[in-house]
């Protein structure tokens, strides 16, 4: 485990809830799918909560956030409501997108999600065009874009990096290297391993870090933001993790050893900071206290997000334009 | 004893890789069975350099499949939803549509490219397009949208076997649908229309999943005396329209049902065709039945309120026959 | 003194750039001027921070611009060829076109797309497509194509000023064109028509460079005793059918004319709609006049065989009154 | 000027005669657009001719070559009928493809040239398909694809690199590095200024080397072909060169500084290997008469090609389809 460093034993205690909300949400999700709940197919990020909660915790809600088909983690990292995005991805119309976007496009503008997309790599550009904004207008806020190790055999992340560090861009980008995409391995998409490489003919900074380790995760990413905040351009924080979860819930999984999943607990991001609180000194009753809180604000949230209303129908071609018309359209 | 959608294409591939070396799979995750498992264990069997994990480059393995296609294979590639051949559409429709023609002659793309598309469970707004339109309005290509598992074996061998880029389109809703597989399937050309039910008072024609959907509307409507003649478009580009025409001919009304938007959809096509080629023909005006002007949501109520089904297609055909009620 | 529609459409970004301070144009090379001049001077008046040129990369730039509408900016961006906006599709259709549905109203993007279309002077299969049917096929999008100079001018500022995001679509034979500027120039709302020829006998339906081709017709039909109402859609989608449905109850003939394919392209959507919602007003069959179904070849003679022009509009019109000869 | 290493004076006077065929039908392109007989906008290669003979010295008509919108260059060095190419350029019946194509969409199958792409990058893909078919049909043909460095904007062709390397196929990718597109120059579309350096995430082998060197070209070519020839996967060859032409034909060129044009001599390729092959001792009337030779044989096919006829109207819906007819489709 990283050492501490700056960080004090109760913003250390803070994050772990930050973890387990997301680890809690997710297992919602999980169960709520399991009983036909959920539409669509969530893809969740158990096991990968560090990074969210690491990085967010450096991002006011002016800063931009994209995300992609992994996204869960990073919208509660980032302070959405809890009952408003789970009210989301089981369709509800109290739901952060009033139950149009779901899982794959959770979208909230006044904590700054400015975006999901469920094409690989296609939030990047957007991503660029937010810091773009930024630049042009001035002000101070960054960008920051979640992405994994398979979003490098798209082409437009390449082109981003290239027009981000041509533009200096304020943007970090965040690839969450969990070393697999769907069901074939990174061996299978490249033979770069890691994803830092590609920035390298950028001149980018980046840095590889374990990206289970919370608390590297949250030093790491204070560096890359205060080095774009002072306007040194574009940044590229590789996070080394693990999908505990299938791709995505319902995913058979055949392709897993059984000692993979033996080795699983070992790597798990929420086992390691536990682990690390109680050498630190932490009293076992205050771990508990903060898993047990944030047992239970997601539970009552989910409890409410499911006791709400779902969108009438009658609703069903709202939002579409907002400044024309639908009369001259077929339909 | 019966198999679903899923199992019939997969017996499709394995018999046209087990009968030509040069057919060759390729997309993400087909050698680990790919996304919906269609191509499970053709890999073990065939090899994996014949059944070809890619990375997630949709613009390349595009391109890749049309140089090989040049080059004496026919790459039969796997495009994992419809809302992604945006990423392959330069090539598709500036390369491998086009260089037969630019070449004068010289080169032609023999290649299929398999993609999945529609709206179902909630994949909302990126995972659920109908995009056909887009292709048949593009020179050079073949589009082949089959309605059931035994009609995708046939079309499925028979596109492989075309001298031309075919995109061939699976629905989502059909993968679970299960057909008997007979002794023996003959395989159905490009380009034919088939008539799915015979009928005298109108004209339905659908493509896809909606074909299944048109006749159960055309059950519906038999019970009230009103006979439905159901035409199964099978290819969209080229059209058969001499099908079309003999139906619209004996029928004079002519209804079109798709899941796609119907602004600039194929029905518009189709009816404009039948309104010009069929004008004295016809003693209603041809009736679209599709999607209204709105992305696909999330959650299912609006999912549900917003795609065509059985009842759309019953009341358009009340009207345009003015038995309402 | 007149100016060529490249002056006009300048000018009209000059001046939007001028009175909203989050109007900013990028694109290749467009801060040395742009592949056809349209921006010329245009970052040396404004700063290179507001013109600014990029590398070819589409797909990234078309998302750029997709996220910085989303963040207070208003991009106008230029897509050197419509061929290239294959490369823009995956962003426009799934991002830019859905944002405002998918985030249920938060976000929306104000985001013009500037390209260039059409066929002329052998530019061949690459650099002269007509796609703009793929567009009106996507909820959420706005398309405009400009027959004239004026007519750009008005419309790409209203453009500019919408709150969604509009493909605009310059066709290449328009940039030689002149027109005098007038003093004032009122901006034409975006989704209404313009009647450009009033006629009595007849409907002909056009937009972009075909609009001129279009009156030539008629007055050409004129010398012969026909009347001929010309209608300029302006606005490809959404469409007024308000105006072209008033034109047809009045002729009770319409013909549309396009240089995109014809097959799946935006006559069929007119001719369509036309046939289902003025049934009763028709003396004759909708009648649509495009390109065959053929890439556009290279060769002079091969392109000027192809492209539909005055004489096919002509010849289409006489038989669609039974006036052949 | 490289040091000639094993090649004879003889072979150089041959590159020499390669050099000026490309010079001259070029020429005569450029002369018969200022007429209005050359159909569209094509573009020279004049100043980079060195790149397409020293590399294409080293193919035979089974290897596959793929070009873009400046590729005239490469097609006459692959070995196609001068007059056939011109005749195409100028849209005759008698042209490679039957006038359908033009300048910047020559096919030559019989001699191996696959095709060019007037999309920039869109070759890329197509190529590595070429050398996947070769390496799956175990033939021992190669692919050769010519791009130039403003190609590196476009995802496609970092997709295309990831998978060659991945594939270990068959390939030579050139790079032609005349510092600019259009009329912006390198620093305007990337921070990157070797484009050899965008291979190196794939650890790919690449060599950047004095494009304007034919003898130089001619030598690292043979050792990239070599290489790839033995099985040891795709290698990447970036030529530095200048383009002494405009963008097109008709291209004002303001951007171009005097002393640029000044200075153009000095790089010229042609002038350069005279050079050397007089101080190697070459009779300069041997040299002049290569030239000559050269200017003559390229005049004559150029005159037969203008004799030629043109593509009857009636014939333009052909070559469309294959395997069906146009029956049902409007139009
Ligand atoms: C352009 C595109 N192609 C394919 C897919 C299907 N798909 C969804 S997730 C995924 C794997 C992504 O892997 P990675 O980027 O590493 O993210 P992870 O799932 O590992 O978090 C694929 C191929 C897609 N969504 N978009
Ligand atoms: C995808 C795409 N975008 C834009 C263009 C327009 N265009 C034609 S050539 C060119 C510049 C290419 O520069 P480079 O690749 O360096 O080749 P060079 O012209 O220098 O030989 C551009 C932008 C195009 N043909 N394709
Ligand atoms: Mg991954
Ligand atoms: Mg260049």
């Amino acid at each position: 485990m990283k050492d501490p460093g700056s960080i004090s034993l109760s913003s250390m205690n803070g994050l772990l809830g930050g973890l387990c909300r997301i680890r809690q949400f997710e297992l919602q999700v999980q169960r709520l799918a399991a009983s036909g709940e959920v539409p669509g197919f969530p893809h969740l990020s158990t096991g990968q909560e560090a990074v969210a909660v690491g990085v967010c915790a450096h991002l006011t809600s002016e800063d931009k956030l994209f995300t992609g088909h992994r996204g869960h983690g990073h919208v509660l990292a980032k302070g959405s409501d809890i009952e408003a995005t789970f009210a989301e991805i089981i369709g509800r119309d109290t739901g952060l997108c009033r139950g149009r976007g779901g899982s794959m496009h959770l979208v909230d503008a006044e904590h700054g999600v400015l975006g999901a997309t469920g094409v690989v790599a296609g939030n990047l550009p957007l991503a660029a065009g937010a810091a773009w904004a930024a630049q042009a207008l001035g002000d101070s806020n960054i960008s920051v874009v979640f992405f994994g190790d398979g979003a490098t055999g798209a082409g437009v992340l390449h082109e981003t990096l290239n027009l981000a560090s041509l533009w200096k861009l304020p943007i970090l980008f965040v690839c969450e290297n969990n070393g697999v995409a769907e069901f074939t391995t990174r061996e299978e998409h490249s033979n770069v391993s890691k994803v830092s490489a590609f920035a390298a003919p950028y001149a980018m900074p980046t840095r590889t870090i374990d990206g289970n380790d919370v608390l590297a995760v949250h030093e790491f990413a204070g560096d890359a933001i205060g080095s774009i905040r002072r306007g040194e351009g574009p940044y590229l924080l590789e996070c080394m993790t693990y999908r505990m979860a299938g791709h995505f819930v319902g995913d058979a999984q055949q392709y897993r050893t059984k000692d993979e999943i033996a080795a699983m607990r070992e790597k798990d991001p929420i086992e390691r900071l536990k682990r690390h609180l109680l050498a630190q000194g932490l009293a076992q009753g205050e771990i508990d206290a903060t898993v047990e809180g944030a047992r239970r604000q997601v539970l009552d949230a989910v409890e409410r997000a499911r006791a709400a209303g779902r969108p009438a129908p009658s609703t069903v071609g709202e939002y579409v334009y907002k400044s024309v018309s639908l009369d001259g359209i077929s339909g | 004893m019966s198999q679903t959608f899923i199992e019939i294409l997969r017996r499709a591939l394995d018999e046209e890789l087990a009968r030509d070396r040069a057919v060759h799979l390729l997309g993400e995750d087909v050698a680990a069975g790919g996304a919906f498992g269609v191509t499970r264990g053709l890999a073990q069997k065939h090899g994996e350099t014949r059944v070809r994990n890619t990375p997630i480059s949709e613009a390349a393995i595009t391109g890749m499949a049309t140089g090989a296609a040049l080059c004496g294979l026919r790459p039969v590639l796997e495009i994992m939803f419809i809302d992604f051949a945006t990423l392959s559409l330069d090539c598709l429709v500036n390369q491998s549509a086009k260089y037969r023609y630019m070449s004068g002659g010289q080169l032609s793309v023999p290649m299929v490219v398999r993609t999945q598309a529609g709206a179902a469970g909630g994949a909302a707004a990126q995972h659920s397009q109908s995009l056909e339109a887009w292709f048949i309005h593009v020179p050079g290509l073949i589009v082949v949208a089959p309605s059931s598992p035994l009609e995708a074996y046939g079309l499925l061998k028979s596109a492989i076997r075309m001298e031309d880029p075919v995109l061939f389109i699976e629905h989502k809703r059909l993968y679970t649908m299960r057909e008997e597989m007979p002794a023996t399937v003959e395989l159905p050309p490009i380009g034919r229309a088939r008539v799915a039910r015979v009928g005298d008072d109108l004209t339905l024609i659908a493509y896809s999943a909606m074909v299944t959907t048109a006749l159960e509307a055309a059950e519906e409507l038999a019970r009230s005396g009103i006979s439905v003649e159901v035409i199964d478009l099978r290819t969209l580009l080229p059209l058969d329209m001499r099908t079309i025409a003999t139906s619209v001919s004996k029928t004079h009304r002519a209804l079109i049902a798709h899941e796609a938007v119907l602004n600039g959809g194929v029905g518009a096509e189709i009816a404009a065709r039948i309104g010009s080629e069929l004008f004295d023909e016809l003693d209603a005006p041809v009736t679209r039945v599709g999607c209204p002007f709105v992305p696909i949501p999330f959650a299912p109520e609006l999912e549900r309120a917003l795609l065509p089904g059985r009842e759309n297609i019953v009341r358009a055909a009340r009207e345009l026959l003015g038995t309402q009620g």
